[in-house]
């Protein structure tokens, strides 16, 4: 049975593979090692993203406010970069994922402590976010010109031939697999998700472990925040506005049950990778514009639907179970 | 009792914008007995344009003066502003004429048209080669004016048999797209040697990715941007030379020209526009205001503090 | 005994939820190396007491000592730190993750000094656990791929992978096949040697009998009485526990059996079960025994239109009938009482009288517009009829005790005036006056003419209660015995398998 | 008190008490709003400002009603954008073959009710979570709107068609908010005086005993879904004749402000729970903010600020206060 599941993960990693080798027929330098390589480091931000996402779903609850406390990191770094660019990156990078661990902490709270549904303090928390790059910023710009050069290059720097920005999405799911498979904290987040009610008669704090979840996703966001930033050398209002949707899909689409409770880190980065190809395989083989987000919506229902196959239980209609217990 | 003017930009937090709003401040305070409203929606939508265009109407500005998201879309509400006695001028971007009295282009089209057209060319002489490919970076595949440029870069291109489009890809006005799009451009056309990107976020983007990929000198950015947003990229080489129309001067232009409409100070073939001088409007209403103007190494430092 | 010796004692405990008091001042005192069985209807504070003894609930007043120390539970946590732990009435479990996990969740072992989860050792204690209570279950299996019982073993396995003091058991039999219940016995007698205090529920009183050393018992939140077992006998208990003496535990009349009305020829499923054809008459009670996953809810549920993937002829009064969903199976007369109860028997959101009315809203209100007060006639003559207990039928079925939704449920279906009516497990975990009730009202059911499919893991009950009985195992009918021909050791034999 | 975590928000008082002290809430907090925004702003009490001023949300708040029982079903539609996208692309194919308003109206509720069956077929059939399968339709149906028109507009609609979202019906009142006005009634009533409305209920609080209850839950849902897209196709008709033109990216980002009023209007988003009133009063709470907040050139972005904040405060008003009041008598 275990096989089953790893069969979802092998058979999205395979989609994805032939996926990339249809594209490479079209255009040969598609499957170069350079050009995998550039994809695989397109898509890192994604990756991370996802990652905390996924941990949020686990504990049966949603991050809309993501790609909002992404643009608000990213701003606030790029805004401090801007004006002492004398300190040193590594300390702005520490900044904003701090600051993006505390964006997370008030969803966390709020979810926690006032037990208001995850998707309406998202909601509201991705509107009053991205509100504040606006009114921090006022509306200006900060480009290139005005960041340091460190601040720009180290996400490209290559180290043994990748670049950085890729290699922290390696260690981010080095971290995470470790995370999720050998601590408490980890295991718990699944415990919680999986059956609240037990959790609770178990001593695990459901709610606490909502606010871990949402805090890591935070600071993972904030991560981003500078990666984003650097990355395009520019910082503006409206970053990554709508990619919280991206990011979702990618979870959903690597098999982590919107449900709580079930996903793992292997599926959620395939399932990241997946949209990863997607996005950089169109523009190559020359789709038109106008198809690609037909295409993108396509895939997702797609996916969507195997997994919903391969999720099946045999023989029972299993509906939807209310947690019911009697208290 | 002043002149109330309702300036809407397609939406905040836009740098290009930002600077017109300086121009239009200027110009109330030349006037002495005008007020500008700078407003714009959160995301560049005809229904948040429509939204604040809306709440311009009910507090009975005397003029309306509109860089549009949609051309059509404003029709109905614009016609409604002018019922109620409003003067509704679109610049920059426009409004189909039964939406407005008058439309204010920064510059005449197919002189945008042109002006890229032959800063491709001058890129493509500085990559040394003969003759290249090039390619166009838009916006959305909505945007009026970019729609329009390309159309009149597409009529120029003839007369230039050395360069050969090759794709015109859409970024959305999204920074990660729009790089996407160009690391694309530049793995499908191993020939390229100009990418021309006549959107501000756009030729950013294209810049950035164009030196990631290390195909700088090989391939350059060009296209409409502001000086303060492409400095840092001049100076890596990944653009040469680009051009804009001085921003400042436009919101500065379509201010008076609001002014004079509620003044009653304009005949139906030629309107004030202050400092820059007098537009001349063509049958359907429409002036443009200046040529656009070039920016490289040598003067692109002197105008990044400006806009 | 004097208080001194108690383990745990609890005095002057008062637990109230919006409008039920559940907990009025009740004390309870449980003691090292002995059992007490704690006793009383559905609804008596049973369970709530167990939650406040855990940490769950917060009793609203009283205290709780704990080896003489007075202690406050604010957290389960708090309780497991001191050796108290419960396997609750409803086993609340993880589905999805390992039976190891499922029995170290909460309280995983890890490495010394790395702080790693230590997988190797939790699997081999688990496993050696499962050994202990002998049961046969791979600790690395996903908890969704075992059957109920199995489940309830982890659950045991889990309150034992601690070092308890205070073992509380509520109602753990209702799901266990006799092969396990043997087994808990065992376990329970090993603990009472350790030295352990252990609490334990249940409404059947051979079981208390078997295996209590003290009996405390509560009627509707109210401490009552408590002492040792020699000292009692069945009535008594069951006198202090309803108040009154209940005389006859299966009211068993006879009813005329009429024509056949249902009819069902080899009906089957891929997974579930085979071959089953029986007749079910006007007025009988048809019994279905067998151990927990014999496929017994399963074939209910299908013969309900909940399944799918089922094949085979069903006749209702000679008439084939297809049924794919429910609605089609209340439309040919068959209603199903379901076996759990709050998940898919009652909108525990919803009123008592809304829930009644739920399945032939469109019979109540033909022109698709509500009548609240035509809901609430029909659901007054039931829910009366029924004597649910409740101050209003405008009360949330969410406030009831178990006994008293189950009831709502049976009312819910009756109004629907059905030819055939499936109980499965009516009377599990209800105390013995609801369950006389029960019992007394298919009695009524029978004699105004239906005809009953009663699915029971309790033999007396089956016996007690059935014209007939089939006996199921692994998913095929293995034996059809007539009232007459009863006997408990043949019943059981070829429940077994044998 | 109890600390059990799955249903946070439900606390234990009866249901009609519990909605009625919402609306209330509600109620005070727009009356609030509105005795504010006329003290700020001169122009707001002006009956053809607030008539104008309610084109800014008439067409989403009619959407919201379906919304609303979908919600209260447990499920969700993140496409009714998309869908709105779509049905306006595919009037302006039929209005370019120079056919009539009913016709194109037509084609717009056609396309609505079908993208909506396409969803509830989805979510239904394959028993995916509708959060998932509409966050796919969403880019579906909004990218075949691109695939369709591109980068032109359709614009050759009858001179008629522009009545739907520019026509009034009586002095100030508008066809749109008069016919949210009679969709809000007709709602109220589906909702909460049929036996449609007591088994969306019933679904909400708990699918399987609805299901073992005889009522056909996919059904139901598939109805709802289909409800929910037909409605949008109505929107569509109001919102393309009011731009009187078509593009792809029409209603770009409405999901969120929909989903949004149907929150504030105290629908539970787990489901179970809410009325067709409340939405209603959190219509115009949203309206009227927005719209005061406008009358004194706040930008719009510092206005979703202010949604946020106030989505997020009325949602956690009534937890605080009940956490405050239950702190008190400490024993
Ligand atoms: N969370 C709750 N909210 C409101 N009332 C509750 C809650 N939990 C229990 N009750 C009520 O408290 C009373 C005692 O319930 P409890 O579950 O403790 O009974 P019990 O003795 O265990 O019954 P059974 O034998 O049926 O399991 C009942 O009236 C029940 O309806
Ligand atoms: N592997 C399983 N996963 C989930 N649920 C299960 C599993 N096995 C059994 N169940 C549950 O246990 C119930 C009983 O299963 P089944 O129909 O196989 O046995 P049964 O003879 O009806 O036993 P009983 O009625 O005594 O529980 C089913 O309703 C089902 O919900
Ligand atoms: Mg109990
Ligand atoms: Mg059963």
């Amino acid at each position: 049975m275990k096989t089953l599941l790893q069969n979802r993960e092998v058979l999205l990693a395979v989609l994805i593979v032939v996926l990339a080798l249809m594209v490479g027929l079209v255009t040969h330098d598609f499957l170069l090692p350079s050009n995998l390589l550039a994809v695989y480091n397109d898509t890192s931000i994604l990756i991370i993203l996802a990652l905390g996402q996924m941990l949020v779903i686990l504990t049966r609850c949603i991050d809309l406010s993501v790609a909002a406390n992404l643009a608000l990191t990213g701003m606030v770094v790029a805004m401090l970069n801007s004006a002492y660019p004398e300190v040193a990156v590594p300390l702005l990078v520490l900044a904003g994922a701090l600051l993006g661990l505390i964006l997370g902490m008030i969803n966390g709270v709020l979810v926690w402590k006032l037990g208001i549904p995850a998707i309406v303090v998202t909601l509201g928390t991705m509107s009053i976010y991205r509100g504040i790059v606006f009114l921090l910023s006022d509306g200006a710009w900060v480009n290139a010109h005005e960041m340091s050069g460190a601040f720009v290059s180290i996400p490209r720097t290559e180290l043994l031939g990748i670049p950085v920005l890729a290699w922290v999405s390696v260690i981010v799911i080095a971290v995470m697999v470790h995370f999720t498979r050998q601590r408490r904290l980890g295991r718990e987040i699944y415990a919680a998700g999986n059956n609240p009610t037990a959790a609770f008669y178990t001593g695990i704090q459901v709610g606490r472990l909502q606010f871990v979840a949402f805090s890591i996703s935070g600071l993972l966001a904030g991560l981003c925040g500078y990666l984003w930033v650097s990355r395009y050398a520019v910082a503006y209002v409206d970053v990554a506005a709508g990619f919280e949707l991206q990011v979702i899909a990618a979870c959903v689409i690597g098999g982590v049950s919107i449900m709580g409770g079930i996903g793992t880190v292997q599926g959620c980065v395939l399932g990241a990778l997946f949209l990863g190809v997607i996005n950089n395989a169109l523009p190559v083989i020359g789709v038109s514009p106008f198809w690609q987000m037909a295409i993108s919506g396509a895939v997702i229902v797609i996916a969507v639907i195997a997994n919903a196959k391969s999720e099946r239980k045999t023989g029972r209609i299993i509906l939807k179970k209310a947690a019911l217990q009697s208290h | 009792d002043s002149v109330r003017i309702g300036l809407v930009v397609k939406a905040l937090g836009i740098g290009f914008f930002e600077a017109a709003n300086e121009g239009a401040q200027e110009a109330a305070k030349e006037l002495g007995d005008a007020e500008v409203i700078y407003t714009g929606p959160t995301s560049t939508t005809a229904e948040g344009q429509i939204e604040v265009i809306n709440s311009l109407i009910a507090q009975k500005v005397d003029a309306i003066a509109v860089s549009a998201n949609d051309t059509d879309a404003l029709v109905p509400i614009l016609k409604k502003a002018q019922q109620r006695g409003i003067k509704v001028v679109s610049w920059d971007s426009g409004v189909a004429p039964e939406g407005r009295q008058v439309h204010l282009n920064p510059s005449s089209n197919s002189l945008i048209g042109e002006m890229n057209v032959k800063l491709a060319d001058e890129a493509l002489q500085a990559t040394g080669s003969e003759k290249g490919d090039i390619a166009i970076l838009s916006a959305t595949p909505t945007s009026t004016n970019q729609n329009i440029w390309i159309e009149e870069m597409k009529k120029v291109l003839p007369q230039y048999p050395q360069l050969n489009l090759v794709a015109t890809v859409y970024g959305d006005d999204l920074a990660d797209k729009s790089y996407r799009e160009t690391v694309g451009l530049l793995k499908s056309h191993p020939n390229l040697k100009v990418i021309v990107a006549p959107t501000s976020v756009g030729i950013v983007a294209a810049a950035q990715a164009v030196q990631d990929q290390g195909r700088i000198g090989e391939v350059f950015v060009t296209g409409l941007g502001l000086p303060s947003e492409l400095a840092g990229h001049v100076d890596s080489g990944a653009v040469k030379s680009f051009a804009i129309w001085n921003p400042i001067d436009l919101g500065y232009a379509a201010t008076m020209i609001s002014y004079n409409l509620v003044k009653g100070e304009s005949s139906d073939s030629a309107i004030g526009m202050g400092r820059i001088g007098t537009a001349t409007l063509d049958a359907e209403g429409s002036a443009a205001m200046a040529e656009p103007f070039v920016y490289n190494a040598s003067n692109v430092h002197a105008f990044a503090d400006i806009f | 005994m004097s208080e001194s010796h108690s383990l745990f004692s609890l005095r002057g405990v008062s637990k109230s939820f919006p409008g039920v008091k559940a907990l009025d001042q009740v004390r309870l005192d449980l003691y090292p190396g002995q059992v007490t069985a704690l006793i009383g209807e559905n609804g008596a504070g049973k369970s709530t007491l167990v939650k406040t003894m855990t940490g769950i609930y917060q009793p609203d007043a009283g205290e709780l000592r704990f080896g003489g120390e007075l202690i406050s539970l604010d957290t389960p946590e708090a309780a497991r730190s001191l050796g108290i732990t419960a396997i609750h009435q409803e086993t609340v479990l993880f589905d999805e993750l390992s039976v190891t996990e499922n029995i170290f969740a909460g309280h995983y072992l890890t490495r010394a000094r790395s702080g790693r989860l230590d997988w190797p050792l939790m699997h081999a204690r688990a496993q050696q656990i499962l050994q202990d209570i002998e049961a046969p279950i791979d600790p690395k299996t996903p908890l969704k791929f075992l059957s109920i019982g199995q489940r309830h073993m982890v659950a045991i396995a889990r309150a034992l992978s601690f070092e308890a003091r205070v073992v509380i058991l509520d109602e753990p039999t209702a799901a266990l096949s006799h092969h396990e219940i043997e087994e808990l016995y065992g376990i329970v007698r090993r603990l009472k040697q350790a030295g352990c205090a252990i609490m334990f529920i249940s409404h059947k009183f051979d079981e208390i009998f078997a295996i209590a050393d003290r009996y405390t018992v509560f009627r509707d939140g109210c401490y009552v009485a408590d002492g040792k077992m020699e000292e009692v006998d069945e009535a008594q208990l069951v006198t202090l526990m309803v108040g009154r003496t209940v005389e006859q535990v299966y009211p068993k009349v006879e009813a005329a059996i009429g024509e056949p009305v249902l009819q069902v020829r080899n009906l089957r499923h891929p997974t579930e079960f085979d071959a089953i054809s029986f007749d079910l008459h006007q007025g009988e009670i048809l019994g279905f025994y067998g151990l927990v996953g014999a496929g017994r809810t399963e074939l209910m549920q299908a013969l309900f239109g909940v399944s799918s993937g089922v094949q085979g002829e069903v006749e209702i009064g000679q008439q084939a009938v297809t049924i794919r969903s429910p609605a089609d199976a209340i439309k040919a007369g068959i209603v199903y009482v379901p076996e759990e109860r709050q998940a898919q028997g009652v909108v525990l959101e919803l009123p008592i009288y809304q829930n009644i009315g739920l399945p032939q809203l469109s019979t109540i209100n033909a022109n698709g517009v509500l009548s609240d007060k035509a809901e609430y006639a029909l659901a007054d003559g039931y829910a009366r009829r029924l004597q649910v207990k409740a101050p209003d039928w405008r009360e949330k079925v969410g406030n009831l005790s178990g006994g008293n939704q189950q009831k709502v449920v049976i009312g819910k279906w009756l109004a629907t005036k059905p030819k055939v009516i499936i109980l499965d497990e009516p009377t599990k975990g209800i105390d013995i006056g609801s369950k006389a009730a029960v019992h007394a009202f298919m009695c009524e059911l029978v004699q105004e003419g239906l005809a009953v499919i009663m699915v029971s893991s309790e033999l007396p009950e089956v016996m007690g209660m059935s014209d007939r009985m089939i006996v199921m195992h692994e998913g095929l009918m293995v034996s059809e015995f007539k009232r007459d021909e009863f006997s408990a050791e043949r019943i059981v034999s070829a429940a077994t398998g044998g | 008190m109890e600390k059990i975590m799955h249903k946070p928000l439900l606390p234990r008082v009866s249901l009609s008490y519990r909605l009625l002290s919402w609306e209330f809430f509600l109620l005070l907090i727009t009356a609030a709003v509105f005795v504010i925004n006329s003290l700020a702003s001169p122009y707001f009490l002006d009956p053809w400002n607030l008539s104008d001023a309610s084109f800014n949300f008439v067409e989403k708040a009619i959407v919201a009603l379906p919304v609303a029982m979908l919600i209260i079903s447990r499920e969700i539609d993140l496409s009714i954008a998309s869908i709105i996208a779509l049905a306006s692309v595919a009037m302006g194919f039929v209005a370019q073959t120079g056919a009539g308003s009913p016709l194109i109206m037509l084609a717009g509720l056609g396309v609505g009710l079908l993208c909506g069956l396409i969803n509830g077929l989805l979510v239904t059939r394959f028993q995916i979570p509708s959060i998932v399968v509409t966050i796919g339709t969403m880019s579906l149906f909004r990218g075949i709107s691109y695939i369709l028109l591109g980068d032109t507009v359709m614009k050759d609609y009858p001179q008629d068609f522009a009545y739907f979202g520019q026509g009034y019906v009586y002095a100030m009142f508008s066809f749109e908010f008069v016919l949210f006005l009679v969709l809000a009634l007709v709602f109220y009533g589906l909702l909460h005086k049929t036996n449609f409305g007591r088994r969306t209920y019933a679904i909400g609080n708990n699918p399987t005993a609805a299901f073992y209850s005889g009522i056909n839950v996919a059904r139901h849902r598939l109805i709802l879904f289909v409800l929910v897209g037909l409605v949008c196709g109505l929107a569509a008709v109001l919102l393309t004749s009011r731009l009187g033109s078509t593009r792809p990216t029409i209603a770009l980002g409405w999901e969120l402000s929909i989903i949004t009023m149907v929150v504030l209007g105290g629908v539970n988003i787990m489901g179970g729970s809410g009325t067709i009133a409340g939405v209603f009063i959190a219509v115009f709470l949203m309206g009227l903010v927005t719209f005061g907040l406008g009358l004194i050139n706040v930008p719009g972005i510092v206005m979703s600020i202010i949604i946020g904040g106030m989505l997020i405060g009325v949602i956690a008003t009534p937890v605080l206060l009940k956490k405050f009041r239950n702190r008190k008598p400490a024993p």
